[in-house]
């Protein structure tokens, strides 16, 4: 617990950080980037587990826990994403995500 | 705690097991003797399926994290059931230049290590391993998708999973921490007294389910879908469109009656209009394909559609309509893709034009879409009737005429492209029809074991008994 | 107590020579396939009439006791609920037994008849197969004693029509009929769906004993208006009226009937007289005492209703087709709206009267027509044409065929002593007694057959001779047999006294002909034939040289001047050929072009709405994100 | 003085985070991404959470960030300028987002958070043990669960990312 902020000024914190990210994934132009914007948008939500755990629900670390897992799981998803784009590349010579839509339609 | 309860893991740890001793073959095995590890495979997982229909009692272990019934018992011997004839249908591709013999255990390794995600995602006991289970569920068939390095359309297909996944479940995260929030848990047990409707609950609800709705692909989470399926090898389609879908549904099943009895109002509004969006938009969008990987990736969606009938009831006889119908569906679908399976593999040919003639050429082949087709249309008297019949029937029993109607509808529109495939193969001539092939063992077993399903499951009705016993 | 356990045996048999002939697929040589079909037949027919003649000899000579329903076997097949299981099960009654007969014996017919008609056809075993699928299905759905079971067969009907209809693949016509068919009825059937899912779940039961008990979970409860001032069962009904009005090809749902003639004759014969698409009529029948009494019978007025502008729309349309086999389809469906009309008329009224006439014109229309689908099958054999125009003068290629034919003319016009003249009369009787515009429409209609039937009639066997690339010669005995045999008993089925059989009530049903309604019916019927007589027959009569070398005056004299032709332009040009190529057109393009219309914007909408799905995953986010923001905001304005 | 510090590391966290979904130079987007990674984890240190902050910095800043500098470095210049989106798309998502921020404020800002009295501090102790534990709000299920994730993670990586052997070698 952080002296004299309240819980709803770090939530705000979180949520706005995870639609920063959400703006990212969004607009883009390439996959590494929106990879990037996507891990700015899982670390808000831990932040936000991790915080409401420590003001909310303090007896237990389910908040605190789940934070880590996510962390975990998110350099997971970045070391299958990151794989992928690299075999793209070694395909079409280009990482720019309106070259990656052959299926459509 | 007691060790001995362990046994309620059975099926997880069967599974493990599995996995380490794919682990210890690629390992030890000579290179050159490689090509039997689909075999090898083949059999042991065969065997874990059986072991799953001994019967096991319920309870919960690691203090309410892991929890097992019969229902969920016989959902993980569903999937099970889904798993062993994509593997049935997988056993020539793996060999083939495709994969490449150097990457044959991984294939394996990376769908039952999937498949126990979906395990533990059913049996969670949590919000945590519920998420853990999702990612293990989701993340090795992204690998998978992009499994056929030189194709492009592989790999793209994998991105757009790995990518569109990961936003999917950090919704989900959102939403979970607001439910967190409001509910003082992360515990299915304590959450289902701590949670009551309220405005930021209601969100993390909502949030929280889009995130599951992303894995079945309902409208409008489920643009994915379409471009997965096509890039992806056809096994891993077959494996996302019944098993990965399979178990999502199953959860959603389960955590709406479970921890969500208090949103039923709101959730049930929401289902009604994500049904209709769902079957409607699937096939609209199913009428137009002319590939049929894409073709048949609408034609689920619009059965996700469906199921959603099945889950508005909330009740038990509800539920066993849906278990009944992804049953049937397994087979169905399986029959489908097992036949797009065969023929690409001998022939590379995906459209559904260069079906044309298939009759003449491979009778039995063409048999077997034509039931197939007959059953995802719910035609009857096959399975997919059936599994139908008795979606309606709990919705109609939970009085949304209207919503029945409207699947009814649905159901004719569908039939219009299934016919498009029967028309192809039966009526249309071809100047270059697909020359007869004889498919291997494996994909005949899975053929007849689909085709056995079709025709049997809806009639054999000891089947839809077993079922609502285990459920009840 | 006879034992009737037997019954199985009927459709089990079809069935067998089903799996005997569709798993020896193209290993069987044809003729082992037809004997292997006729003779499951021949048994099935057999032990029909058998357990027909027990079941009505079992009471005797005429004591006044209804005939018991019978359900000599009944198993619970899947319990849904516990209250509501799924059942099969054997229900024999007199109506159920009355369609036994009927369907086994055309379909026997048929079966022997195609030996010769389809012989030399690539996938004969096939047919025959398809064709034993299809009795086997039509046979179940008679014996159905749970209205699930119905819908079960129902649709096995459905499919295995879909095959036989689709039999020419390689036409694309063929395989464009076959689909419309399916699509149409299958539409319709998911109304009948919707109805019984309603039904039984507030019946608690599939059974039609207890559906129709009269202290049953239906009739015993009084239903409250819940939409449109008619109750849930009100409502219940018509959808399952839709459904057999889809089977039955009944407007506007009939526009699959037509096109589904391209499939080979004798499935006409069978599917699109006697069987098929009479289940409509036999469904309703079914559930007679329901209809009759939910809501005073208020779907029973759209049944006779739907039944009556059917019949008069077919009839009208059916005077200018110019395929034969098509203007057979539409004859079928306006007799087939004849019977609708009857049961529509039957509440209350006479002892139900309507409804034993519904049944009979169902029992003799069966045999006389597919005696004319045989029969126009015969000449397509021989001319390999459907087309009216080329066809004339040919009573003395086919003499046969001319006879018989002819036969089945005077029945579907209604001259007595043939059996139509009997059913038609108690029809017209029946709908006197209850609806005065209902009636004028069945007599109206009655001219209309009369004079359709034999313009058909006088251009094929009368008419000028036309230039025959071969000349034309009958079928085998194989052929002629069936033709011979569906003759005769269009001949004596009048006599049958029907009513003491089948009626509403169970209870035998005497019926007296009323002279003065026989006589103004014969009449119009009369008109009808003299008018077709007129118009068609005529050309030839007069040596055309006569005409010329007497000049215009002879041609004056000749013509009655021009009084007749005048009567004739008026009559032939504005009646028919103005408003019932009028109906036509609003036929093909209003209620087909609907449907058509239904399709193509289906498929227009899906090519319009494709740019969504544009392959960039960040558009698939957006939508993602869109959607769930979208739940949330309707959510929070709404609380 | 804790308050000032969480608005400084939240202005900056907010600022480094609009810098990281706009900068045009990717590289430059990474290093943001480590700076706001960076200051959540300053965040997790003022709230008590040790571990959770060691975590983050770990293998996330340490690990995750240098993963995707190398896979920049393999399929970029280094002074690769991105292109903009089109001007619809940056609306549309500029709407939505702002959209979420609004519903999801709007609803934390409305509902009605228990007052929590003063919490008891936080115990490295007790979290490893928890860690460990079999029993309630033990996490020794899912740390078994996520070691196979990551074992099958890495072996689907592994065998995208080696790519296929050379048909001549």
């Amino acid at each position: 617990m952080i002296e004299g902020v309240s819980i709803q000024e770090i939530m705000a914190v979180s949520v706005i950080l995870f639609f920063i990210g959400v703006y990212g994934f969004l607009t883009r132009r390439n996959l590494i980037s929106i990879l990037i914007s996507l891990d700015l948008l899982l670390n808000a939500v831990a932040l936000n587990m991790a915080a409401i755990n420590r003001y909310l629900h303090p007896d237990n670390f389910q908040g605190h826990f789940f934070a880590v897992f996510i962390i975990a799981v998110a350099a997971a998803e970045v070391a299958v994403a990151i794989a992928i784009i690299v075999d793209l590349y070694r395909l079409i010579h280009s990482v720019d995500v309106e070259e990656v839509d052959k299926l459509k339609y | 705690m007691d060790w001995q309860k362990l046994i309620l893991m059975r099926d997880e740890l069967s599974l493990t097991v599995l996995l380490l001793l794919l682990l210890v073959l690629e390992i030890a095995m000579d290179s050159r003797r490689k090509h039997q590890l689909p075999t090898i495979a083949l059999a042991l997982f065969a065997l874990h399926t059986a072991l799953g229909f001994l019967p096991l009692a319920s309870g919960h272990l690691f203090g309410g994290m892991f929890h097992t019934t019969p229902m969920l018992q016989l959902m993980k011997s569903i999937l099970n059931i889904g798993l062993l004839l994509v593997l049935l249908q997988a056993h020539a591709y793996v060999r083939s230049e495709w994969v490449g013999r150097e990457r044959i255990t991984e294939f394996y390794f990376l769908l039952f290590s999937s498949l126990l995600g979906a395990y533990f995602m059913i049996s969670a006991g949590d919000f945590l391993m519920f998420y853990l289970g999702l990612e293990l569920a989701s993340l090795p068939v992204a690998a998978l998708a992009a499994y056929e390095l030189s194709r492009q359309r592989s790999a793209e297909a994998g991105i757009k999973l790995v990518l569109s996944a990961a936003l999917a479940s950090g919704v989900l995260l959102l939403g979970i921490s607001f439910l967190y929030a409001t509910g003082g848990s992360m515990y299915f047990e304590d959450l289902q007294k701590g949670l009551s409707p309220n405005v930021l609950s209601v969100l993390g609800f909502l949030f929280f389910f889009s995130g599951l709705s992303f894995k079945i692909s309902l409208v409008p989470f489920h643009f994915w879908t379409a471009d997965v399926y096509e890039g992806a090898p056809i096994s891993v389609t077959s494996y996302l469109s019944v098993v990965s879908k399979g178990a999502a549904v199953f959860v959603l099943g389960i955590l709406l009656v479970q921890l969500f009895p208090l949103y039923a109002d709101i959730w049930r509004e929401i289902l009604v209009v994500i049904a209709i969006l769902t079957m409607t938009l699937g096939n609209l969008f199913a009428l137009r394909q002319t590939n049929m990987k894409r073709f048949l990736a609408f034609s689920s969606i619009a059965q996700a559609g469906f199921i959603l009938l099945g889950l508005l009831a909330g009740d038990s006889r509800g539920m066993t309509a849906v278990l009944y119908f992804v049953l049937i569906y397994a087979f169905s679908n399986l029959a489908a893709f097992g036949v797009v399976q065969a023929i690409a593999l001998h022939t590379g040919k995906e459209t559904m034009s260069e079906y044309e003639g298939l009759y003449r050429s491979n009778p039995r082949l063409s048999l077997v879409m034509l039931l197939a087709m007959f059953s995802l249309a719910g035609v009857p008297p096959v399975a997919g009737f059936f599994g139908k019949f008795f979606l309606f029937m709990s919705a109609a029993g939970a009085g949304y005429y209207g919503l029945v109607l409207v699947a009814v509808i649905n159901v004719v529109i569908s039939l219009y492209y299934y016919l498009l495939v029967i028309r192809a193969m039966f009526l249309r001539k071809s100047e270059q029809p697909i020359a007869h092939f004889v498919s291997d063992l494996p994909m005949r077993i899975s053929l007849v074991l689909c085709v056995a399903g079709i025709l049997f499951l809806g009639l054999y009705s000891p089947v839809y008994e077993w079922v609502l016993g285990l459920v009840l | 107590m006879t034992n009737f356990d037997y019954a199985l045996w009927i459709p089990l048999l079809p069935f067998l020579s089903f799996l005997i002939l569709g798993l020896s697929a193209n290993k069987i040589k044809a003729r082992a396939a037809g004997l292997t079909g006729v003779l499951s037949l021949v048994l099935a027919t057999a032990l029909s009439l058998l357990l027909a003649w027990s079941y009505f000899g079992a009471h005797g000579g005429g004591h006044e006791q209804a005939y018991a329903a019978l359900q000599p076997l009944k198993w619970v097949w899947l319990r849904f609920t516990d209250t509501l299981p799924f059942e099969m099960g054997i229900l024999l009654d007199p109506l159920s037994v009355m369609m036994l007969v009927v369907v086994t014996l055309v379909s026997l017919m048929v079966h022997i008849y195609s030996l010769g008609y389809m012989k030399g056809e690539r996938g004969f075993a096939r047919y025959y197969a398809f064709l034993s699928l299809f009795t086997f299905a039509m046979l179940g759905l008679v014996l159905a004693n749970n209205i699930f079971q119905t819908y079960f067969f129902w649709e096995l009907v459905g499919v295995s029509s879909f095959l036989l209809i689709g039999f020419y693949y390689d036409r694309p016509s063929a395989v464009a009929a076959a689909k419309k068919a399916f699509i149409v009825t299958r539409f319709a059937d998911l109304g009948f769906l919707i109805g019984i899912l309603i039904l039984s779940y507030y019946a608690g039961t599939f059974d039609f004993a207890q559906l129709n008990a009269p202290d049953g979970p239906v009739l015993s409860k009084d239903w409250a208006p819940v939409f449109g001032g008619h109750s849930l069962m009100f409502w219940a009904l018509l959808l399952i009226f839709m459904g057999a009005a889809g089977k039955s090809a009944m407007f506007p749902l009939h526009i699959w009937l037509p096109d589904a003639m391209e499939g080979p004759t004798p499935v006409s014969a069978l599917i699109h007289a006697a069987t098929m698409v009479v289940a409509g009529v036999y469904l309703v029948a079914r559930l007679f005492p329901v209809y009759e009494l939910v809501d005073y019978g208020a779907a029973l007025q759209v049944v006779a209703w739907v039944g009556a502008i059917s019949a008069l729309l077919a009839a009208i349309m059916a005077m200018v087709q110019m395929d034969i086999k098509r203007v057979l389809a539409y004859s079928t469906m306006s007799q087939i709206g004849y019977m609708m009309l009857a049961l529509g008329v039957s509440d209350g009224g006479a002892d139900a009267l309507g409804y034993t006439a519904s049944l009979f014109h169902l029992f003799t229309h069966a045999f006389f027509k597919s005696l004319l689908f045989l029969g126009a099958g015969m000449i397509i054999h021989a001319l390999h044409t459907n087309d009216l125009r080329e066809m004339g003068n040919l009573r003395k290629h086919l003499p046969w065929t001319h006879w018989t034919f002819l036969i089945a003319c005077l029945a579907i016009s209604g001259i007595p002593p043939f059996s139509g003249f009997f059913s038609k009369d108690e029809i017209l009787a029946a709908a006197r007694e209850n609806h005065f515009w209902i009636f004028a429409i069945g007599y109206f209609v009655a001219g209309l057959t009369a004079f359709y039937m034999f313009r058909l009639y006088f251009t094929i066997f009368w008419g000028r001779e036309r230039q025959y690339s071969h000349k034309p010669h009958e079928g085998g005995w194989n052929m002629k047999l069936p033709l011979a045999f569906l003759a005769l008993i269009t001949l004596v089925a009048g006599f049958i006294p029907f009513g003491e059989f089948v009626s509403a009530d169970g209870l035998p049903h005497h019926s007296a002909l009323d002279w003065k309604l026989a006589g103004s019916s014969i009449g119009i019927a009369l008109i009808g034939i003299l008018a077709a007589m007129y118009l068609y027959s005529e050309y030839k009569q007069l040596p055309s040289q006569i005409a010329r070398s007497l000049g215009p005056l002879y041609r004056l004299v000749e013509r009655k001047f021009y009084i007749d032709d005048i009567y004739a332009f008026v009559a032939k040009r504005i009646m028919i050929d103005t408003i019932g190529a009028g109906v036509a057109w609003f036929d093909r393009h209003i209620v087909d072009g609907t449907m058509n219309l239904i399709g193509r914007t289906t498929l227009r909408l899906s090519s319009a709405i494709k740019g969504v799905q544009s392959g960039q995953v960040q558009h698939y986010a957006l939508a993602f994100l869109g959607g769930a923001l979208a739940l949330a905001v309707f959510f929070f304005f709404r609380s | 003085m804790e308050r000032l510090l969480f608005y400084l590391i939240a202005a900056s966290l907010i600022g480094f985070g609009l810098l990281t979904v706009t900068s045009r130079r990717i590289l430059r987007a990474a290093v943001y991404l480590f700076f706001v990674l960076a200051g959540m984890a300053a965040l997790y240190f003022l709230m008590g959470y040790n571990f959770l902050a060691a975590v983050q910095l770990v293998v996330y800043a340490g690990g995750v960030v240098v993963l995707i500098v190398f896979a920049i470095l393999l399929t970029h210049g280094i002074d690769h300028r991105l292109r903009l989106a089109p001007a619809g798309q940056m609306l549309a998502a500029l709407a939505l987002s702002l959209a979420g921020i609004g519903v999801s404020l709007f609803a934390i800002f409305s509902y009605d958070f228990p007052k929590v009295l003063r919490e008891p501090e936080v115990e490295m102790s007790a979290i490893g043990q928890q860690l460990l534990s079999t029993g309630k709000n033990g996490y020794l299920l899912p740390f078994e669960v996520i070691s196979i994730l990551l074992l099958a993670v890495m072996v689907g990586a592994i065998v995208i990312a080696k790519g296929r052997k050379m048909k001549n070698s």
